[in-house]
């Protein structure tokens, strides 16, 4: 018995050691691309998460694009900048000729057309903000589009044209089948794509649940070898394989031994050390189109109170934040919109705490509340040596203990950065006798109590932003005070909403941005939002593999990157 | 007792306790207080997608309707949707069974075909210190705390030795090319050996102490004087009438300690991303996928519950006192 | 000619107490063909000195002096190769607890043929035949051979322990309180069918029990055994009639007597010593009604009343 | 009926003395005791440790020097985590933690499979089987699973309703052996005895037959202690632990989730350690006891 036991294992053991030295095949050039998890799906309609978009947006284009270098937007399946009339508030798109999907068909009016009619009948959840506006699209003829608003907004040129089209003579037959059900959206949406049809720079081949996807080359892309900034498109990589890794540590192993060139997530911190002692790993340090902030309940006190807020704005040390729990990748944020977004960010809102020690926050917080008529059971202080002397017992100006109240954080596992916040504000708010508790909080927990139930007090999460600014109109407009609407803090200020509205009406760039840097003013001043943090995109990938990576806000793992990329060749 | 009875017996066990397993998913999930919806309902979702769940799970009728729509639809392996996945969570669970099935059976039978036979030999040698030693180290094994211990695994031997994988189940470009059903099968063992040398060490551990213990039990059974007395040589002493009862308990062990077994089942495919229904469980709860998380427990009780079935099997085979 | 003859013997257990010294200097023989009882409270050490003969010690037992002599060879000198091929083939034991003496997982007719098996180069049909003889010879069906223990009651069970060690038609049997476990009447018959078969076959015996009366129509000789040591030694007639050391005496005043009248059951006062630190001097004496100084400083050594008739108190002297 | 070799069965410790002198002569045991004695002291050490310095409050000690993990230095003898907090000041704290969750768990599980136990022995019949068969089902359900999954239904993040989870879930074990013992001392001379004497059922349990099961139940729940401390570790390092409490399974968490693990030894090793030694000597006790408990496993017969 044992001896066959010993057998069997020492024969398991050459064998797996025999294969692991197995050559790799044919010749290809193959980008190995590491995720952290699988897509959840290739449908463009439902897919809402990084994954899916790693893989999806390789198969379907938009109309216009964005300038990998300025962000000016640049014609892409179009031919030629939007022709928009204000009169009639119509705009004239014209499409280029010869581009194929990739079965063959050729692309043409009819495919934009029926994908807007798809978003706008079906409402799509993720698309239909940028398209609730839109009258009528009609193709005039095979290659030229007529677009009708109903109001004129901005986002229009911003969003609503860089929208993925997508093969109407694929959809056409999954629509009709949709529409035969008790609701069609619920259909539309859990559609399960499992070979998509695009027209994009890859082709979608294979996907192996839970270990990889494979795309190859599209042989008759659009867009090779047109110039952009100088620099030719390719792709010049026969075929991408996203491999998938659970654990950063096991994908960072996996790159230093050359089973993957490039993780395509933000890394942390911790990591960064051992790979800067590679040679072959380059690491990249991209700001991030995203805030962590922190947000009140306006309907409770004292959150109510602008003077409370402020006072916690104080407290809150971002650069602590930002040099201990970023480990400086990433930076304090002091406005809505990102230092990354360069033209859309204000540079000079007010910078509450900024470059103020301990001391000095805890004393400014205690003046604001003081001149705000806050009692103390137990008066924080400040003694000689400039440590806070706790205080206790934070009473409202109406003779109320302020409640014990709750910091909902996200779990540790979610965001390791924003559960941390969490627990550093609390203790800062303590030692003024504020009563804050950090509460790890489910993420769908959360979203529940804030968005649809208004049933909280703070919470810590984040966003994910585009590079307009629009979402600050959505964040922060009164109108979006509806259950499941993004104004969960129940902020209302009726001038907030008309400089809101302005800005999105506004077609002039320039005039735009003022509005846009006067709103950033206001929101800060307000304080319904306190913006903690925006992270860096710390990206790793391999240079004796790949070179041409374009570095962007977010990262380098952009469309761009991929177009362009070459293999390395060592001179 | 009749096999067959006895069979049905544990088999009807099995059903009761599966029951009272979706019952208790469904108080957990249903009844507790909050939002039973948020627990089976995408918070992301379309107002008009939320409504037909709740039609589809009759959580507009009262409770009692609702646990019977539920007993239904679990029997008939309608578990959901899945939150994060855009399939019918019977099917994600399904593809990683097996993945499961292949890593903790292949990591119980090696174990106890190396355990039993070093508790046996360790049972007969008590006092040494050999025996000392083994039990030693068995305890720090059994004690140990699998992540840890899976990780510094990977540290050696994958990281500073390169001899296997870092984690998964197979190497995707042996598996999108044209390689051989044989180089695939081999791929997956190599990435199988060290969650497999890892789970197989822990059980081993369990399963020599086990045998030890047994064993000396065993061995101050009158029939073990009788058999010396017999004049019958040690091995066969040993092998054949020590051993052999000695197993009994064991095995009756072994049925009970699958279910403890499974936990280190869990955490050494989450430290190996092997994607078996215990990571998907892990990662399942992790994303708030609660469809998904109730499916992969279930299963995985089933599985456990089933493996006891086989185990209760062998033990009434290894029992004469049963089987007639 | 005297079959065994055990010498001074002496056995401990070693224990993390230190110690227990449960045969400590006996010697008694056996006669080929004979029957020698040993008589004793539970824990007296009689048991050990059976393991002591087959030397089946557990673990921890340790044979510290002493001689075993078997047809004039000492077991306790030769090797366990030779001791193995000797245990059941000339000396065979049957054990107090038939309940567990036979492994509950094999057969019963398979556990006697293992027997005969290591012992007998016979075919394997001669084997089976065998076992046949040797479950009619205990008057048992012999197709029950194909049963587990389990489906046994448990006077068959002691019957097929009878068969298995008459298996090897051995010179000695050892029979450890062969009946403890059975209730009275099965009891009456196994001892019956034991009686006969041993004159039967003609082999020795040794009768091992916590009951004297059980043995006093069986065996020609009888020892007493008390804390570790044979306190008394003689013919069953003489050892019956005049018992010498008071424990015996007591221990004949507990039972019925030979002829059946009934008499008040006198037990004895207090409780065996422990064997670790038994008491100095003459280990009953803490029990002993009629003890003297001497009693608890000096050991009694063996004092000869008739021709095989010995006894170990300072009262006879 | 005495077994062959049970010849000289020691009689069954009653005073604690004899159990120590046998411990005593347990080798294991006393490692497993000295292990034990180590983290105690270690868990009672761990509020000194900030009030040596701020910089070692274990959760919010950052020091001002240092901003980021680093390998062991004077001021840091274990080494700083990625927020410059002194890791063995974590450590300690995290005896506590590991004790506080671990006896607590243990003692409150092992309460009730006592008292099922005892209930399911001594009153036998239907109750009996009832109870028996929850317990034989609760026995097969797999445990970690199950405690995630409660966990993740609960959404709370808290150390102690990860306890009373572990506490609930942990008892059937306890139960059966309880019940077993409590079956054979029902039928022993003195419980009818008392019986006779007219005890009420209450009496005799917590007279009569309690006191005698409970050295038991201490064993027991040595047992508990390990299984609480690796399940409540195990949920940390998924990452479902209490992420304000430094638990030794979250202080692993840290380091997984920041991407030390396989850059700072320092960091990693003494969570995960400590984490298998102190459960290897809760079980080397357990064991020890389990010999002097049950004499039949006792080296010496």
């Amino acid at each position: 018995m044992k001896k066959i036991v010993f057998s069997l294992l020492i024969l398991f053991l050459t064998l797996t050691m025999a294969c692991a030295k197995k050559e790799r095949g044919e010749v290809r050039v193959t980008l190995n691309i590491g995720m952290q998890d699988e897509p959840k799906q290739l449908n463009p309609f439902k897919a809402s998460d990084v994954w899916s978009w790693h893989i999806i947006g390789f198969l379907y284009e938009s109309l216009y694009t964005r300038n990998p270098e300025t962000f000016e937007i640049i014609p892409w399946l179009a031919e030629g900048e939007p022709e928009y009339d204000e009169e009639t508030r119509t705009c004239i798109v014209h499409l280029r000729k010869g581009v194929k999907w990739e079965d063959g068909t050729p692309f043409t009016a009819q495919d934009v057309v029926f994908t807007a009619q798809v978003l706008i009948d079906f409402k799509i959840p993720r698309y239909i903000s940028d398209w609730d506006f839109i009258k009528r699209v009609e193709a005039m003829d095979d290659y030229t589009l007529r677009f009708t608003l109903k109001e004129p907004f901005v986002i229009f040129f911003t969003s609503t044209l860089m929208s993925l089209i997508v093969p109407r003579h694929i959809w056409e037959p999954i629509i009709e089948e949709a529409n035969k059900t008790e609701n069609p959206l619920a259909t539309l949406l859990d559609y399960e794509i499992t070979a998509p049809v695009g027209m994009g720079p890859f082709r979608f081949v294979q996907w192996r649940k839970g270990s990889y996807v494979k795309l190859v080359r599209n042989p008759d892309y659009f867009a090779t070898g047109r110039e952009v900034k100088g620099r030719k498109v390719g792709p010049f990589i026969d075929e991408i394989l996203f491999k998938i890794y659970r654990t950063t540590d096991t994908a960072i192993l996996a790159l230093q031994k050359g089973e993957i060139d490039y993780i395509w997530w933000a890394i942390q911190p911790g990591f960064i050390g051992s790979l800067m002692r590679d040679e072959s790993i380059e690491i990249t340090n991209n700001p991030e189109n995203g805030l962590r902030y922190l947000a009140f309940n306006l309907r409770r006190e004292p959150f109510n109170d602008i003077n409370f807020r402020q006072a916690v704005a104080y407290l809150i040390d971002k650069q602590f934040i930002q040099t201990r729990v970023l480990q400086n990748y990433g930076q304090a944020l002091y406005s809505i919109v990102p230092p990354g977004n360069k033209f859309w960010f204000n540079p000079d809102t007010p910078k509450y705490g900024k470059e103020m020690s301990r001391a000095e926050r805890v004393r400014k917080a205690i003046e604001i509340l003081k001149e705000a008529g806050y009692r103390w059971n137990k008066r924080p202080a400040i003694n000689d040596e400039g440590e806070v002397i706790r205080g206790e017992g934070l009473i409202m100006p109406n003779g109320q203990p302020v409640p014990l109240f709750t910091i909902l954080t996200p779990p540790a596992d979610y965001d390791p950065l924003r559960s941390m916040c969490g627990m550093l504000i609390q203790e800062w708010l303590r030692e003024i006798g504020i009563p804050a508790t950090s509460t790890p909080t489910s993420f769908g927990d959360i979203v529940n109590k804030v968005n649809t139930e208004w049933n909280f007090d703070t919470y810590l999460l984040g966003w994910k932003l585009g590079i307009d600014p629009d979402h600050m109109r959505t964040f922060f407009h009164s109108k979006e005070v509806v259950r499941d609407g993004y104004n969960s803090m129940g902020y209302i200020n009726r001038e907030f909403d008309k400089l809101a509205d302005a800005s999105a009406r506004e077609m002039d760039e320039e005039k735009r941005r003022e509005i846009i840097f006067k709103m950033q003013e206001f929101i800060v001043e307000e304080a319904p939002y306190i913006p903690l943090f925006t992270s860096a995109q710390v990206e790793a990938h391999r240079k004796d593999r790949f070179t041409g990576w374009v570095n962007q806000l977010d990262g380098i793992g952009n469309g761009w990157s991929f177009l362009f990329l070459q293999p390395y060749e060592p001179r | 007792m009749n096999l067959a009875k006895f069979i049905l017996g544990r088999s009807l066990q099995i059903a009761l306790a599966l029951f009272i397993i979706m019952t208790l998913l469904f108080v957990l999930f249903r009844v507790m207080p909050g939002d039973p919806a948020s627990m089976i309902m995408d918070p992301k979702m379309p107002p008009e997608a939320k409504e037909l769940i709740r039609h589809q799970f009759g959580l507009d009728k009262p409770l009692l309707l609702q646990y019977w729509y539920y007993l239904k639809n679990t029997l008939r392996g309608n578990f959901g949707r899945s939150f994060y996945y855009p399939e019918p969570v019977f099917e994600i669970v399904m593809r990683k069974l097996p993945n499961t099935i292949l890593l903790f059976t292949t990591a119980v039978i090696l174990s106890y075909s190396l355990g039993l036979p070093l508790g046996k030999a360790i049972a007969w040698k008590r006092g040494t210190r050999l025996e000392v030693g083994a039990t030693t180290v068995g305890l720090f094994f059994y004690t140990i705390f699998i992540p840890w211990f899976g990780l510094i695994m990977i540290w050696v031997f994958s990281y500073k030795l390169g001899w296997f994988p870092i984690g998964g189940m197979l190497t995707p470009e042996i598996w999108s090319g044209q390689a051989t059903s044989l180089e695939k099968l081999l791929d997956i063992l190599y990435h199988l050996a060290l969650p497999l040398f890892v789970l197989t060490l822990l059980f081993f551990a369990g399963s020599m102490l086990l045998m030890r213990n047994s064993m000396l039990e065993t061995l101050r059974e009158d029939y073990i004087v009788t058999a010396r007395a017999k004049g019958l040589p040690e091995k066969i002493v040993r092998d054949r009438h020590a051993a052999r009862n000695a197993m009994l308990p064991v095995v009756t062990a072994l049925s009970l300690s699958l279910a403890f077994s499974m936990n280190g089942g869990v955490l050494t495919e989450t430290v190996f991303s092997w994607p078996g229904l215990g990571r998907t469980l892990v990662e399942a709860v992790l994303n708030h996928d609660y469809p998904l998380a109730q499916a992969a427990f279930l299963l995985l009780s089933a599985f456990v519950l089933f493996a006891n079935l086989v185990a209760d099997i062998l033990y009434a085979y290894l029992d004469p006192r049963i089987k007639y | 000619m005297k079959l065994l003859e055990v010498q001074n013997l002496k056995m401990y257990y070693q224990t993390s107490q230190g110690y227990v010294k449960a045969v400590d200097d006996i010697s008694f023989q056996v006669e080929k063909g004979e029957t020698v009882g040993l008589v004793g409270e539970s824990g007296c050490g009689k048991t050990s000195v059976a393991i002591s003969i087959l030397r089946l010690l557990p673990s921890n037992g340790r044979i510290l002096g002493g001689r075993i002599l078997f047809k004039g060879e000492d077991l306790l000198e030769k090797e366990e190769a030779k001791m193995r091929k000797l245990r059941w083939q000339s000396i065979s034991i049957i054990f107090q607890a038939a309940m567990n003496a036979l492994n509950p997982v094999y057969r019963v007719g398979e556990q006697i043929a293992e027997a005969i098996r290591v012992h007998q180069a016979l075919g394997r049909r001669e084997v089976k035949e065998r076992v046949r003889e040797l479950y009619q010879l205990v008057g048992m069906d012999p197709c029950r051979g194909r049963d587990y223990p389990h489906q046994y009651s448990g006077g068959m069970k002691q019957r097929a322990i009878i068969a298995m060690a008459l298996a090897c038609n051995p010179e000695l049997v050892i029979a450890d309180e062969p009946t403890t476990a059975l209730d009275v009447i099965v009891q009456d018959q196994i001892m019956e069918e034991l009686s006969k078969l041993q004159r039967q076959l003609g082999m020795a015996m040794i009768y091992i029990s916590h009951d004297i009366s059980i043995l006093a129509e069986t065996c020609n000789r009888m020892g007493i055994m008390y804390a570790g040591k044979l306190i008394e030694y003689g013919e069953t007639a003489s050892l019956f009639r005049e018992p010498l050391h008071p424990y015996t005496q007591s221990l004949l005043a507990s039972y019925p007597n030979l002829k059946g009248e009934k008499r008040k059951l006198s037990s004895i006062q207090g409780e065996p010593p422990g064997l670790i630190h038994p008491p100095p001097g003459c280990r009953f004496h803490p029990r002993c009604s009629r003890k003297k100084t001497i009693c608890e400083k000096e050991e009694p050594g063996y004092r000869k009343i008739e021709d095989n008739h010995w006894a170990a108190c300072h009262l006879l002297s | 009926m005495p077994k062959l070799n049970s010849i000289h069965a020691m009689n069954r410790i009653q005073s604690l003395k004899n159990g120590w002198n046998l411990f005593r002569k347990d080798k294991l045991g006393l490692l497993g005791l000295s292990i034990l004695l180590f983290f105690i002291l270690m868990a009672l050490f761990a509020p000194l440790m900030p009030r040596l310095n701020s910089i070692y409050k274990p959760m919010t000690g950052f020091d001002p020097e240092v901003s980021g993990s680093f390998p062991p230095s004077k001021t840091h003898l274990l080494g700083t985590d990625y927020l410059g907090r002194d890791i063995l000041s974590q450590l300690m704290k995290g005896a506590q933690i590991a004790l506080a969750v671990g006896l607590t768990a243990a003692f409150t599980s092992v309460l009730i499979g006592t008292v099922i136990g005892l209930i399911s022995g001594y009153f036998g019949r239907l109750t009996d089987t009832i109870l028996m068969r929850i317990t034989d089902i609760m026995l097969t359900l797999p445990g970690l699973p199950l405690i995630i999954v409660i966990a993740s239904a609960i959404g709370k993040q808290s150390v102690w309703i990860i306890v009373i989870i572990i506490a609930i879930l942990g008892w059937p074990s306890t139960a059966r052996v309880i019940r077993a013992q409590t079956l054979s001392l029902r039928e022993r001379p003195f419980i009818e005895a008392a019986k006779v004497a007219g005890a009420s059922s209450p009496r005799i349990i917590f007279r009569h037959i309690t006191p005698n099961i409970l050295p038991l139940s201490f064993l027991y729940m040595t047992f508990g202690v390990t299984g609480a401390i690796l399940a409540e570790a195990g949920l940390s390092f998924i990452g479902l632990g209490d992420p304000s409490i430094v638990s030794w399974g979250m202080m692993l968490q840290w380091c997984f989730t920041t991407g030390y693990t396989f850059r700072a030894p320092y960091w990693v090793f003494p969570p995960g350690l400590c984490l298998s030694l102190l459960t290897f000597a809760f079980y080397l006790i357990g064991r020890a006891l389990d010999e002097i408990i049950n004499p039949r496993l006792r080296e010496t017969k």
